[in-house]
């Protein structure tokens, strides 16, 4: 037991390898897809073990409040997310869109992603989470093309365009923190540990530290998919397959704001450099209004919901932008329920898409009726995702509108206004959707249930009910961020 | 303990509501739903009145739920008790109309999950003490509505009814929960108590205020918010309608009450103007709409709006008054709002069962098809009468007496010391009582056109008399409206417990007065005895017609209409719905409505028919609504072409991002 | 010594950023990637000199990258692909040279200003290193910005990633320089082989960006 | 004792109205007559049409429902005890405050009511013409009244017609503006609600632009004596409205003895044949106007009222 406490973080980094391997090596992917399932599975487990008890920080991996929740909710998503993509997967071989071959490269590929996030995740080192990033966007680039239509083709190369001017700022970041660092922590690899940078980071050269900090909130913030640096992200949602676009919009974007909160929280010991709250502030309230208006012309299902990520993104970083106890609070919360919510959504996105074939918005109509289940979901995650009660995304607006609104009136309006803007688009098209007389094809699919109403259901108890531990967490990670 | 048993009973109600969902496809799911519901408000009715009459203290219970470190809190107060006995008896009777009802209600299994969802979530509006659990539960209660209005799903114009109403609906929960966010402070102290003990500054009481009014007004269907109202009360099914239009509403002024009242500490003088203002122009405004709609449904929710701007101004005179300290005047203003919402609430319920009835029975709602339904459905139409008596406030029934109060208050605003008040309140109450004749034409019309008179369509001709249970919802609903205005002392004195809470006064006892007879002041002063006149009337009535029945004739002989001799074979001839409103059209329609009629007279000698066309326009729609939506689309395409910039575009975006920041940066430094 | 360490490492970056500028001058795509193996090579030198001054032999691995890999192999490539593509020799900047010029210097101005009172603690050395790096990188990202040819526009991305690995050397003792170049190297040629991988030649009849949006969802 | 003295008073006063009604309409059109240079009917013509009326036959349109044949007895009732709650010869009397000035006009507005319902009942278009401007006009009628009721309510600081008329007679009450302005607009409404010239022609049934007799065009028999009886009712309750809060001198006071009472009387009746000579005078000297422009007539009531509440205020500086 002790041995599995003493590794298990090694186990979280380990299990990816080595499925990755196998599964590259592995014929048939009937039995790849349940291994890839089993092996996200386990990286789930001992992930969950963290929680009971992880080996101490050193200076390559560091286990702290803040990361442990994002691991096991990364693990967590991934492990569902294999799930789904396994029936998901099997209907992309019957309609011939993917061939086995390519079944291999995908699982394999996934094994890799999930590894570069946990790594991210779980680094003590500036210089190893910007690779572990780099890699997990790598990864995704290469599967988001994987249909190998124009459209594919096109949104990955982007993508990669995008994506790899995107990982240069972070590395310019990245380096100048460590020229900041220098004069105090000296030379050599305690410049770039995270728990040394943090201890010292009161006294680092403030100006340089600024211009660090431009870069990295440019850099990851490409990653995650805030305006104006956001072009890559609607069209590598829409076209890459749907577990890809789940896996996108609830980790990727997730893991690239756990950077930019790390360097957040270095900013706000150094009062000398320049405040990283309105910066964050202007940056999230561009990209809540752009998304929230650009959701209403999307005639692409997938695109819309890619654009109501950026949104979220966008509350999330003006929640941090804001800080304080109660608006931090909100925005972990905000992200915890997103990735699970927006996950969810895509599962049920993709088994629509694979009913109806199609993706065009126009061509849908009457879910509720023609595929009651998935059109009733739909509706749920789609009420749950515009912050309705009694979902989780409701709690955490509640908190941020009302804390925003005592502290800074009129930011919190322009936040309201960009949330109704938002509320309006959704609405409009998931009545469109969910209702009104079914029209076009309407093939039956086996629905993977499980991975859909288990985060529903988390999401519908955690607008109810927060267990203390988690609150004690976010309590203990809000004032982390300060 | 009360307070507990009414949990479990909103809790009871939720666990309906899943059942209704696995029982979805049964027979015997409506039964199931309906009568459990039924039973469930009753006791719901139960536990709340005798929390009222009971007037005990109030009673708190917080449980580890909602927000984490604040949990959820609830209290059962007076208030919160007299709205409790409102809700569920407006529940209790649509559910026994929904037993009838429900059955031949279009595609039922959307409709059966939500109203025990929907009644939940008001109760829990009622009781919530804290503001996390006030929203979750008001926007609860706004989600499970909406699911009701789009039932009719295959129905487009039921689909931009639930649009608008949800959009709305948004909007004024967001205004509420900027207004908690006033309340709570940057600290976040989110609990109703805190609230209570805090005080503000006026520009914040102020700011809430108009909040407040934005949000639950909006709700509560006051003009200019009113917009979603004639739109979703009509689209859903009838009992559906019924709790929106009677019950809702209701939750809306409670919520106003709550935060006005009770939790923003003394008032001003002013924020009585706002209220009166608003609700004076809802009044007015609701009842012009009503009169000039020819859709049963839609006038009836018109009339709500009405209805909304009385209880509003009865709200603005007890803001006035207590804010001058004339606590009695504020008790009496008060009583009467609240004796108001109880008669509306009734009347309501009732008016649109009667609807409800007619589409089953005819397939219409559409006055200008009905007529002569009073010998095809005799009970539905004399309940209908009775809600219409009602409704347009005539003695001796309810709704008069609560109007009576209303403007016994309004006589009494000469002691207020701002001229402001002195002026306004005079105008408003002539406002009002233009309103209050305007409601007696528009119900005339109402009934006059499709009860009375020759039948419009083969449908009319046709109609059956509709089910027991909504039979005996209406007939029950009806001698609840006459027992409340025989005496309404009784339910003035249950009001006492309320205002002496929140006023820290009440009314003088009324039943202990001879006769019956309630006076809010002074017997020299007023009074009024529904229970004397109505035995008048019934006895002058009943002699008159004993006498002359037995000393003169008593013979009767048919014979086709006299009409001036022009006996017209033909239904159609006889005045419309909208033949009728026209005199009343053409005195306020080109006012309020840039009403514009245009006739055209064939040239003599060619038989081609006359025409005569009326375009009416919704001001507040054009001016005020379409404006926003076509901004919000404007920028929706401007902002479009950021979909297909090229990736060299996208690069420029990043590349002038950094810039810019690094500007920033160096202006910064 | 050290006054002469000093002005060569000084004189070195300031090589690259004028090479920067002569790329940004460049309007056909054989005399930018001579211009860029230039680059390349002043990259080279420089971050030799850095492992000599700072001696940190890592660093030699790093300059090799740059020469060989950077200086010779990506240029060849790039050379052969353009045969292969047949793409015509001329580049389409986007605005005329003239303005990119003027829009250049004044991105080397504010770079200047910007890092000269940030880094006003760091050491001297570093100091002008990172000024000069960030110009390179900002003239980089103009490269990219005002050339609608995907090869230009790569090459463009290259030399803002010289200004990176210029940083990174300038930056005394950091580790994982050499792993961060390769990485890099291998981002480059990841690019370098979509352009094959993804036969923009076929697919899209040429490798003008523009053309790819005919592709994007929604158009159709 | 002391009850049964007051339920005879009571009963007595309900008596006196019912019979005086007809009188009223009957010296009214002999006025007119005599203005006229006609010889007019005799003065108790109304009486034997009453009585005439009931005795025929009740001819009923085929579709007339039951709401048409009780609404003559409810319309009559609820006039009925709206006239016995005013003060025609004494105040105080046993039930006077169980309907105060408000629920008195609120009375006459059920009658309305139910009048414009059996106007519609049989369908045909001459009663919808007659139900539809009766809505209107008191629509624009009643807000004049609530004018009236709130400048005579601030003075006397009472709904109560009997603690008004009280007032009017003490001396606290001087000669004041708004009196005569609320005296002009009551005059304006009440020719307005009981349907006389200039805003409605009763002598008539064959003009379009009648409203009053077009909603009882289908009533014959027993049924139209009631109505009949019911609208002279109504300008009977006028008069003595007007008598009661604008001349209440001779009223007796309360539990006064037979004497006061006689006086009381007698003055009423005095009161009430001034009232008709005016009526008469004025109906035989302006001509009928058109339906629309009724709304001017009566905003015009409505600006008096209005200006009568604030110039209230000014002169008593509240």
């Amino acid at each position: 037991m002790n041995w599995l406490f003493s590794h298990n973080v090694a186990l979280v980094l380990a299990i990816p390898v080595v499925t990755a391997f196998v599964l590259t090596l592995l014929p048939g992917y009937r039995l790849s897809a349940k291994l890839n399932v089993a092996g996200s599975l386990l990286t789930f487990l001992s992930a969950l073990s963290l929680f009971v008890g992880h080996p101490p920080t050193n200076p390559y991996v560091l286990v702290d409040d803040l990361n442990i929740v994002f691991i096991v909710l990364n693990t967590f998503v991934g492990f569902t997310t294999s799930l789904f993509s396994m029936s998901y997967i099997s209907h992309e071989l019957e309609t011939g869109r993917l061939t086995p071959s390519y079944l291999r490269f995908y699982h394999a590929m996934y094994q890799v992603m999930m590894f570069g996030m946990n790594l991210a995740l779980l680094v003590n080192n500036i210089g190893l989470m910007w690779a572990a990033i780099e890699l997990a966007t790598l990864a995704t680039v290469l599967m988001v093309g994987i249909y190998r239509t124009h459209e594919a083709l096109e949104a990955a190369w982007k993508y990669f365009i995008l994506a790899s001017v995107g990982i240069a700022f972070a590395l310019f970041g990245t380096i100048l923190v460590y020229m900041a660092a220098l004069p105090v922590v000296g030379e050599g690899l305690r410049a770039m540990t995270w728990t040394v940078l943090l201890s010292k980071a009161g006294v680092f050269e403030p100006s340089l530290l600024s211009l660090a900090f431009i870069f990295l909130l440019l850099g990851y913030g490409t990653k995650a998919g805030l305006v104006p640096v956001h072009a890559w992200l609607p069209d590598a949602h829409a076209e890459g397959p749907t577990p890809i676009s789940a896996v996108l919009s609830g980790l990727l974007l997730n893991v690239a704001l756990y950077a930019i909160l790390r360097f957040k929280m270095l900013m706000a010991l150094n009062h000398a450099a320049i405040a990283p709250g309105p910066l964050m502030i202007a940056i999230g309230l561009m990209s809540l209004i752009f998304a929230a208006f650009m959701l209403y012309r999307r005639r692409d299902i997938k695109r819309l919901f890619a654009y109501s990520s950026i949104e979220h993104m966008g509350i999330i970083v003006f929640a941090f932008g804001i800080g304080g106890p109660l608006a931090n609070f909100a925005g972990l919360l905000q992200m915890t329920m997103h990735s699970l919510t927006k996950s969810a959504i895509f599962f049920v996105v993709g088994h629509v898409a694979q009913a109806k074939g199609t993706q065009k918005i126009a061509d849908i109509q009457g879910l509720t009726q023609s595929h009651p289940l998935l059109g009733w979901s739909l509706v749920l995650g789609v009420l749950a995702i515009a912050g309705m009660p009694p979902l989780g995304i409701f709690m955490s607006e509640f908190l941020l509108v009302s804390t925003t609104f005592a502290r800074a009136p009129l930011l919190a309006v322009l936040l309201v206004a960009g949330l109704a803007v938002a509320f309006g688009a959704l609405l409009l098209r998931l009545q469109s959707l969910a209702f009104g007389a079914p029209q076009g094809k309407c093939a039956p699919v086996r629905v993977s249930i499980l991975p859909i109403f288990a985060h529903l259901a988390l999401v519908a108890i955690a607008g109810i009910y927060l267990s203390p531990v988690l609150v004690h967490w976010f309590q203990h990670v809000a004032n982390m961020l300060g | 303990m009360p307070i507990i048993l009414l949990l479990s009973g909103i809790a009871a109600l939720l666990i309906l509501a899943l059942l209704a969902l696995f029982l979805s496809g049964r027979s015997s799911a409506t039964s199931v739903v309906y009568g459990g519901g039924l039973l469930l408000s009753l006791g719901l009715l139960g536990v709340g009145a005798q929390h009222l009459l009971g007037n005990t203290a109030p009673l708190e219970l917080s449980l580890p739920l909602g927000l984490p470190w604040i949990g959820a809190h609830f209290r059962l107060d007076a208030l919160s008790a007299f709205f409790v006995v409102i809700v569920n008896l407006g529940a209790a009777v649509s559910c026994l109309y929904g037993l009838g009802y429900g059955q031949h209600a279009e595609d039922p299994s959307r409709v059966r999950p939500f109203v025990p969802a929907f009644v939940a979530g008001m109760n829990l509006v009622l009781l919530a003490a804290d503001a996390f659990t006030f929203l979750l539960s008001w926007e609860f209660m706004s989600l499970a509505s909406w699911a009701l209005v789009v039932a009719a799903h295959r129905d487009p114009r039921s689909l931009r009814a639930g649009y608008i109403y949800a959009l709305m609906a948004s909007l004024g929960t967001f205004a509420l929960l900027l207004a908690f966010g006033l309340l709570a402070g940057p600290n976040g102290s989110y609990a109703f108590a805190a609230m209570r003990a805090a005080h503000f500054t006026p520009a914040v009481g102020a700011l809430v205020l108009c909040l407040v009014v934005l949000g639950a007004g909006s709700k509560a269907g006051l003009v200019p918010l009113h917009v979603w109202l004639p739109e979703a009360h009509p689209a859903a099914p009838s009992h559906v309608s019924a709790l929106m239009s009677g019950v809702m509403t209701k939750v809306a002024v409670y919520a106003v009450i709550r935060i006005v009242f009770d939790l923003l500490g003394p008032p001003h003088w002013w924020w009585g103007v706002v209220l009166l203002a608003l609700g004076g122009a809802s009044a007015l405004m609701g009842i012009l709409y009503a009169l000039f709609d020819a859709d049963q449904k839609r006038v009836l929710a018109f009339s709500t709006i009405e209805n909304v701007g009385f209880i509003f101004v009865a709200l603005g005179l007890a803001l006035a008054f207590r804010a001058d300290g004339f606590q009695a005047a504020a008790a009496l203003a008060l009583t009467a709002a609240l004796f108001h919402v109880f008669n509306h609430s009734i009347l309501k319920g009732l008016l649109f069962f009667g609807t409800g009835a007619v589409q089953h029975a005819t397939g219409t709602r559409d006055m200008e098809r009905l007529g002569g339904l009073i010998h095809r459905m005799p009970v539905t139409a004399f309940c209908v009468l009775v809600g219409c008596v009602g409704i347009a406030a005539l003695p001796p029934l309810n709704a008069f007496a609560s109007e009576w109060l209303t403007f016994q208050a309004i006589l009494l605003s000469p002691s207020l010391p701002q001229w402001g008040l002195k002026l306004l309140v005079p105008a408003v109450g002539a406002l009002l009582a233009l309103a209050v004749t305007l409601a007696a034409a528009c119900f005339v019309r109402f009934f006059g056109t499709s009860f009375l008179g020759r039948p419009r369509s083969e449908a009319a001709c046709g109609a059956e008399e509709t089910d027991v249970f909504s039979r005996a919802a209406m007939l029950f609903l009806a001698g609840v409206a006459v027992l409340a205005g025989l005496l309404p002392g009784v339910v003035i004195d249950a009001l006492g417990p309320v205002s002496s809470s929140l006023i820290g006064h009440q009314m003088p006892v009324q039943t202990s007065q001879p006769w019956l007879s309630i006076v809010p002041i002074a017997a020299s002063r007023s009074s009024y005895n529904g229970l004397l006149v109505f035995i008048f009337i019934a006895m002058s009535a009943g002699i008159v017609a004993s006498t002359i029945h037995v000393f003169a004739s008593r013979r009767v002989r048919r014979a086709p209409a006299w009409d001036c001799g022009f006996a017209d074979p033909n239904p159609a001839l006889q005045y419309s719905a909208s033949s009728f409103s026209e005199p009343i059209r053409r005195v306020f329609g080109p006012l309020l409505f840039l009403a514009r009629t245009e006739v055209e007279i064939p040239p003599p000698g060619s038989m081609g028919p006359a025409r005569l066309r009326v375009h009416l326009e919704d001001v507040i729609w054009q001016r005020l609504y379409m404006p926003v939506t076509g901004l919000v689309a404007g920028i929706a395409d401007r902002l479009n072409v950021f979909q297909f910039l090229t990736i060299r575009r996208y690069l420029s975006l990043v590349f002038l991002a950094l810039v810019s920041l690094l500007l920033v940066l160096a202006i910064w430094s | 010594m050290h006054g002469i360490a000093f002005d060569v490492a000084h004189l070195l970056a300031g090589c690259l950023v004028l090479v920067s500028f002569l790329m940004l001058y460049q309007d056909r795509l054989y005399s930018l990637l001579n211009t860029y193996a230039l680059h390349a090579m002043v990259l080279f030198l420089s971050v030799a000199w850095q492992a000599y001054i700072q001696n940190a032999p890592h660093l030699y691995v790093t300059a090799g990258i740059a020469l060989l890999f950077k200086a010779i192999i990506i240029p060849v490539a790039l050379h052969r692909m353009i045969v292969k593509l047949g793409i015509h020799r001329e580049i389409e900047t986007v605005v005329g040279t003239g303005p990119t010029m003027l829009a250049g210097m004044g991105l080397v101005g504010l770079s200047l200003v910007v890092m000269l009172h940030a880094a006003a603690g760091a050491d001297l050395m570093a100091r002008e290193d990172l000024a000069f790096a960030l110009s390179v990188i900002l003239l980089g990202l103009l490269i990219m910005v005002t050339r609608r040819n995907a090869v230009s526009q790569v090459v463009g991305f290259m030399s803002l990633e010289n200004g990176l690995i210029l940083a990174a050397a300038g930056a005394k003792g950091m580790p994982l320089v050499v792993e961060m170049s390769v990485a890099f190297s291998i981002l480059i040629a990841f690019i370098v082989i979509g352009i094959f991988l993804f036969r923009i030649r076929e697919r899209f009849d040429t490798v003008d960006v523009q053309a790819l949006d005919r592709f994007r969802g929604e158009r159709q | 004792m002391e009850l049964i003295r007051e339920l005879a008073v009571q009963g007595g006063e309900m008596l006196l109205v019912v019979l005086l009604a007809p009188l009223v309409t009957g010296v009214v059109r002999k006025l007119k007559a005599r203005l006229l240079r006609r010889e007019g009917p005799s003065v108790v013509q109304p009486y034997r049409d009453l009585l005439r009326l009931m005795r025929k036959d009740v001819v009923l349109a085929d579709n007339a429902s039951w709401l048409f044949r009780t609404a003559p007895y409810l319309i009559f009732a609820t006039t009925w005890v709206a006239a016995a709650l005013v003060p025609t010869f004494a105040t105080g009397l046993m039930f006077s405050w169980s309907a105060d000035l408000i629920a008195i006009v609120a009375l006459l507005g059920s009658a309305r009511f139910f009048l414009a319902l059996a106007g519609m009942d049989v369908g045909t278009s001459f009663g919808g013409i007659g139900s539809s401007r009766e809505m209107m006009i008191a629509a624009l009628a009643e807000p004049v009244m609530i004018m009236i009721v709130f400048a005579l309510a601030l003075l006397a600081g009472s709904t109560q017609l009997s603690t008004i008329a009280a007032y009017m007679v003490s001396p606290a009450v001087g000669l004041r503006v708004t009196l005569g302005m609320a005296f002009v607009s009551l005059l304006m409404v009440g020719i307005a609600e009981t349907a006389r010239i200039p805003v409605d022609n009763p002598a008539t049934h064959l003009e379009l632009t009648m409203v009053h007799e077009a909603m009882v065009l289908e009533y014959s028999g027993r049924h139209l004596a009631v109505l009949e009886l019911a609208s002279s009712l109504k300008l009977l309750l006028y008069l003595s409205l007007i008598a009661c809060l604008f001349l209440p001198w001779g009223l007796a006071p309360p539990d006064a003895s037979a004497l006061f009472y006689a006086i009381g009387v007698a003055a009423y009746v005095a009161k009430i044949l001034v009232g008709c000579t005016a009526l008469s005078v004025f109906e035989t000297v302006v001509a009928k106007m058109r339906v629309f422009r009724v709304p001017t007539f009566l905003g015009a009531a409505l600006m008096l009222g209005f200006l009568g509440t604030l110039l209230l205020f000014v002169s008593r500086g509240f």
